[in-house]
């Protein structure tokens, strides 16, 4: 199989898509000759000219909302808002308005439209480009949420999104964008709303998502040394969320860890403790861990930036606590 | 591409049948009021009584294939684009015959068949989607535009100023339809927005080709639509349609208008666009009361449509949450 | 002691406010002659005058952002947003803005600002008029998040976030405006994160919010006559959160259910549950149940709506099941 | 209230004040790129050699108590309002000595001693606040004026659009100046705003007093800004600052520039501000040199004081997160 970097995935799905459909096209600031500021679009610009590849004022409001009008007049739009801390100034249409429009209407339209968005610590970004906000959309039913961590999930995760009828906000991490990995030769579409199992276990469970499947694979490496048999699950699409996979996985290892970037408080690890303590009560031993960003805003000194900032270890020691070690 | 320029003339009898369009609309508005102040009907509701001659003008210069947005104030651009009234009326009242068959109700009537791409409650919300809409349109050659009516007030918010400013920047195919009736909610033009005497100059600040047209006259407004219309359509650019209208009644209905004075509310009604085109169309008292008799005979239908409707089960509201 | 309404009391602690305080001063939308859409603020204008209760245009970020620099410039602004939903366009000034200054300053700044809103299902208002957002604020580190639910709280409560020296999101419900309740004479000052035990049992703990705790209390009313006993308790301020007071209460009780009026997938009961979970756990008997809206946005026609929200009922089921009944 | 409308001389020696600040941003910043290119520095960072009059100008102009919001693009708004180098380099390495102690970065600069209410690394982000304060201002009845810098980008966003509209209306004491280097990262003017070559376009939608001005001539810059501050100051309104400036390197400091052709960097550089006011004033090369000296060291020792700034603690992290 060869081998991509989440950024040439990401990259891949959207030249794919291109090629394949006239309706697909992708709007963005700086994304054209610039190839965004993370260089995910660098060359589209020539392969498919400025018509297809629209480089927009800075206003991620009227970014969303065409993608919208686009999407309800027929087209599959891919609109990104360059970093994830202003989707705040977009949420109006995306909350409101795309996850809203098929329901109000009584089902006569539909939004395919798929807004791509990236964020994250790391390079000392400050407070303002650096939050994680999925958790805020898994709250607004209508839509869908995807944060994938691989090369081969991005790749066919971003597909399936573009491809969807609805409107997907599709989260992807700064940190990833270096990151290689193994992809089928061929694209292949992976269907939203099914999670991936990482690495088997029988231990303990820790639910990862984004960057943190990463470092829960370093965790695990390390439990795996002190005898602890560790299962990774990332859900990779966070709304509709694969509920079944994470149950099956905690009736078999009873201790879950739940771990994202994001803040602990309110992120998505509470949805997914809340479900698990539910569905999976009388298999549970200890109690679920989270591990997620302390309640801070990200600081820009390096030293406490990565102190707010969960790690490996942090995992590590969430999962030694579930089995009492 | 050229730039097309034609205003279609308008037959007496053309404007007889905006007359009729603008009556139906009328007292299907005032129904509303009624059943609304009956207590039969849920929701927050706004009428447009008095901007009758914007809905009509506009929506009957548009083409086929031709889409729009409307706001919380939407039954006339509704009714005008073509949908039923038993459809709006069974939408307000939450039936299933209704045109969004339940979901939406007054604030949220859609109606794709006839272009109609949702009204909206939030101020603005519809505006990025008429530009992007527009922007479909160019990107396709549809010789298709796309429409938003939106208030005075709609012009301070900043999906506002980001719509018109990308949708020049790319010459989509829109028009922006501004119903400045004077007021957002109790709040008076001067108090909002700083050029509410003349609120075509927003369009100045995106180079923006602007007409402004007496929202009364419902050939004046047809006309400027149809110039707005065609230059849009030929890819030239989007138009901003400066329209002056009147709102006869309160913002929404039950509004006890604490806020204005009886001169204010005398100043819209002397505006009452039916009035005007009857006057200028020299219809008598007979026909008149024959075309008002046929219009309340619509309504009265609709209003049985509505009432005999079907209510949804409770259980479909998790219906339609996703295509 | 004397009875107000919910609204009367809002309105009575911003009238003191301003009484004493000249920098106290209020800005929103159809807020002054109108006295605003929920008529709170009616009689304001006539008292403080068109300077200190401001009409606004529609502009809900600028609304917001105005109140931020006037609290930097020394004043204590109280902002409304009309409908929650609108919160959408003003959360990057929110979030990004008054929730960071004060640590992105390095401690310089402090933006005592009052964000007041209102929403809920009730009246039909469709998908755009009554989306309950607060699980959002609660995410951001820098915000305090008030939900009052009853009069003497509300006016206790309000007085404090005008007075603290943080951004508050103060969250009212539309249907608890007419509530009538017993205050104290003289306005009391509520500190900002504390609970309140609305009602003692021993059998379950109802942890409920806003509107959802009179349908806790009527729940409450009628699982007595089954023999069950319901301990509810109202959290009141959501952020910063009394954990110690909802922890005690299930180390008594063993049994929770969490109830709000925001859709239940990554609603404040997720926080609330996955709290528990980690520090009660040995303590739960059952697992903890939560009660909110449906996954849908609010449809518009009333049995569609009444199936969304959530009622007494609802509560009074998830009771019994966590005690198996 | 009276209109205020006076010109303060600028005395020769005012200029080579002018001059000396302009050279210690411009060896400021020359040093943070250093610095960055060698790995040394966290962030992200951007520079605005070439805009250094604005700066300069704009602050000289200011009266004590008058506060500021900046940009991402901020040292120099920052240095020319007195904040010292050391405390601006070691904010850049995140050291407790920094302006904010670590906790907010080139990106997030304060010194409200001085006036400036934060940096901002949202684009608009702080003209709402700049509002607000000019409101505060006004209802106080001080005599303190609010100022926003952002670029030609910001104009095309909501907030600038708000902002600008309640200000206009409220005339607060607020002075907004765009700082037009005609580019939007990677984004031409003409590709991001209908009205790129003419900015003050923008006060048109507010009935806004403008005033167009010359940014690599720093008098101009500083009297424009005079006029713009005291008829804000007096009450009167406020007004927007229209700058032609430019940007004579990349958006962010080790930016390539695909986007850009030799001849418009070559274009920026022939507009140095600097040399230009050293032309203007017969500086000679000796006088210059020394003049360069003296920036030199006093950066020289910023950047010692920073690299031996003290690092903060990791649980410091967890501070200033409420008051
Ligand atoms: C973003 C937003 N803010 C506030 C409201 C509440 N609201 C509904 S209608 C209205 C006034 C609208 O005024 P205008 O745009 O002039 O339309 P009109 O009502 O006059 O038709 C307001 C403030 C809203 N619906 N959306
Ligand atoms: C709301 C928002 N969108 C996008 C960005 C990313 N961004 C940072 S600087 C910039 C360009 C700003 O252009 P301009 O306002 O002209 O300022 P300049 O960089 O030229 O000084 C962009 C798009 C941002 N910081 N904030
Ligand atoms: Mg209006
Ligand atoms: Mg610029």
């Amino acid at each position: 199989m060869p081998e991509l970097t989440y950024r040439e995935a990401v990259r891949d799905a959207l030249v794919e898509a291109m090629r394949a459909d006239e309706d697909v096209f992708i709007m963005g600031e700086d994304i054209a000759e610039m190839g965004g500021s993370m260089a995910v679009t660098q060359g589209l610009l020539d392969e498919f000219g400025p018509e297809r590849v629209r480089n927009t004022p800075i206003s991620e409001m009227a970014i969303v909302g065409a993608g919208i009008g686009a999407a309800m007049a027929g087209m599959r739009p891919v609109v990104e808002i360059m970093y994830e801390d202003f989707l705040t100034l977009s949420l109006e249409q995306i909350v409101n308005q795309a996850a809203k429009h098929r329901f109000m209407s009584g089902g006569q339209v539909k939004v395919p439209l798929t807004i791509r968005t990236q964020g994250g610590a790391g390079w000392s970004p400050g407070a303002q480009h650096a939050q994680q906000l999925e958790a805020w959309l898994v709250h607004i039913p209508g839509l869908k949420v995807v944060y994938p961590s691989t090369p081969e999930d991005v790749r066919g995760l971003l597909w399936s999104s573009i491809y969807d009828e609805n409107p997907v906000v599709f989260f992807e991490h700064r940190l990833l964008y270096p990151v290689k990995g193994e992809v089928p030769e061929k694209l292949e579409p992976i269907p939203l709303g099914k999670a991936r199992t990482i690495r088997e276990g029988t231990d303990v469970t820790v639910i990862a998502m984004g960057p943190l499947v990463h470092r829960a694979l370093e965790a695990a490496i390390a439990a795996e040394e002190e005898g602890i048999s560790v299962e990774i699950i990332d859900p990779r699409t966070l709304q509709p969320l694969d509920e079944d996979a994470l149950v099956e996985s905690v009736k078999k290892t009873n201790r879950v860890v739940v771990a994202h970037e994001a803040v602990t408080r309110m992120g998505f690890g509470a949805e997914v403790a809340a479900v698990l303590q539910y569905k999976a009560f009388d298999y549970l031993d200890a109690p679920i861990e989270r591990v997620g960003a302390k309640f801070a805003p990200l600081a820009f000194a390096p030293v406490m930036e990565q102190f707010i900032v969960p790690h490996a270890e942090d995992v590590l020691e969430a999962i030694k606590r579930t089995v009492g070690k | 591409m050229a730039k097309v320029e034609k205003k279609r003339a308008l037959t007496e009898e053309s404007l007889r049948e905006f007359l009729r369009e603008m009556l139906l609309i009328r007292r299907f508005e005032e129904k509303v009021e009624e059943r609304f102040r009956a207590g039969d009907l849920p929701g927050f509701l706004h009428v447009a009584i008095g901007q009758e001659a914007v809905a009509v003008g506009v929506c009957q210069a548009m083409d086929e294939g031709d889409v729009f947005a409307s706001t919380h104030r939407a039954h006339g651009h509704t009714l005008a684009r073509g949908t039923h009234p038993n459809a709006v009326m069974a939408e307000l009242y939450g039936k299933i015959e209704g045109c969004c068959h339940g979901y939406g109700g007054s604030m949220h009537l859609y109606d794709v068949e006839r272009g109609n791409m949702g009204a909206n409650a939030v101020i603005g919300g519809g505006l990025p989607a008429v530009t992007g809409a527009g922007l479909a349109f160019k990107l396709r050659d549809e010789p298709r535009v796309a429409v938003a009516f939106f208030g005075d007030g709609a012009t301070n918010i900043g999906t506002f100023h980001e719509s018109l400013n990308l949708a020049q920047l790319w010459k989509t195919k829109t028009v922006f339809v501004c119903e400045n009736n004077h007021w957002a909610e109790s709040t008076p033009g001067w108090q909002h927005s700083p050029v509410w005497d003349d609120m075509s100059k927003r369009a100045l600040a995106y180079d923006m080709r602007s007409i402004k047209v007496d929202g009364q006259d419902v050939q004046a407004v047809y006309e400027a639509a149809h110039e707005a219309l065609d230059f849009a359509r030929s890819g030239e650019g989007p138009v901003f349609v400066d329209v002056e209208t009147f709102r006869m009644h309160g913002h929404y209905i039950g509004d006890p208008q604490v806020y204005r004075t009886k001169e204010d509310r005398q100043e819209a009604a002397d505006q009452d666009p039916i009035t005007k085109l009857r006057d200028r169309l020299g219809v008598s008292d007979d026909e008149f009361e024959s075309l008002d008799a046929e219009a309340n005979e619509i309504v009265e239908a609709a209003l049985e449509f509505a009432q005999n409707g079907t209510d949804p089960q409770p259980e479909d509201a998790l219906k339609n949450v996703y295509a």
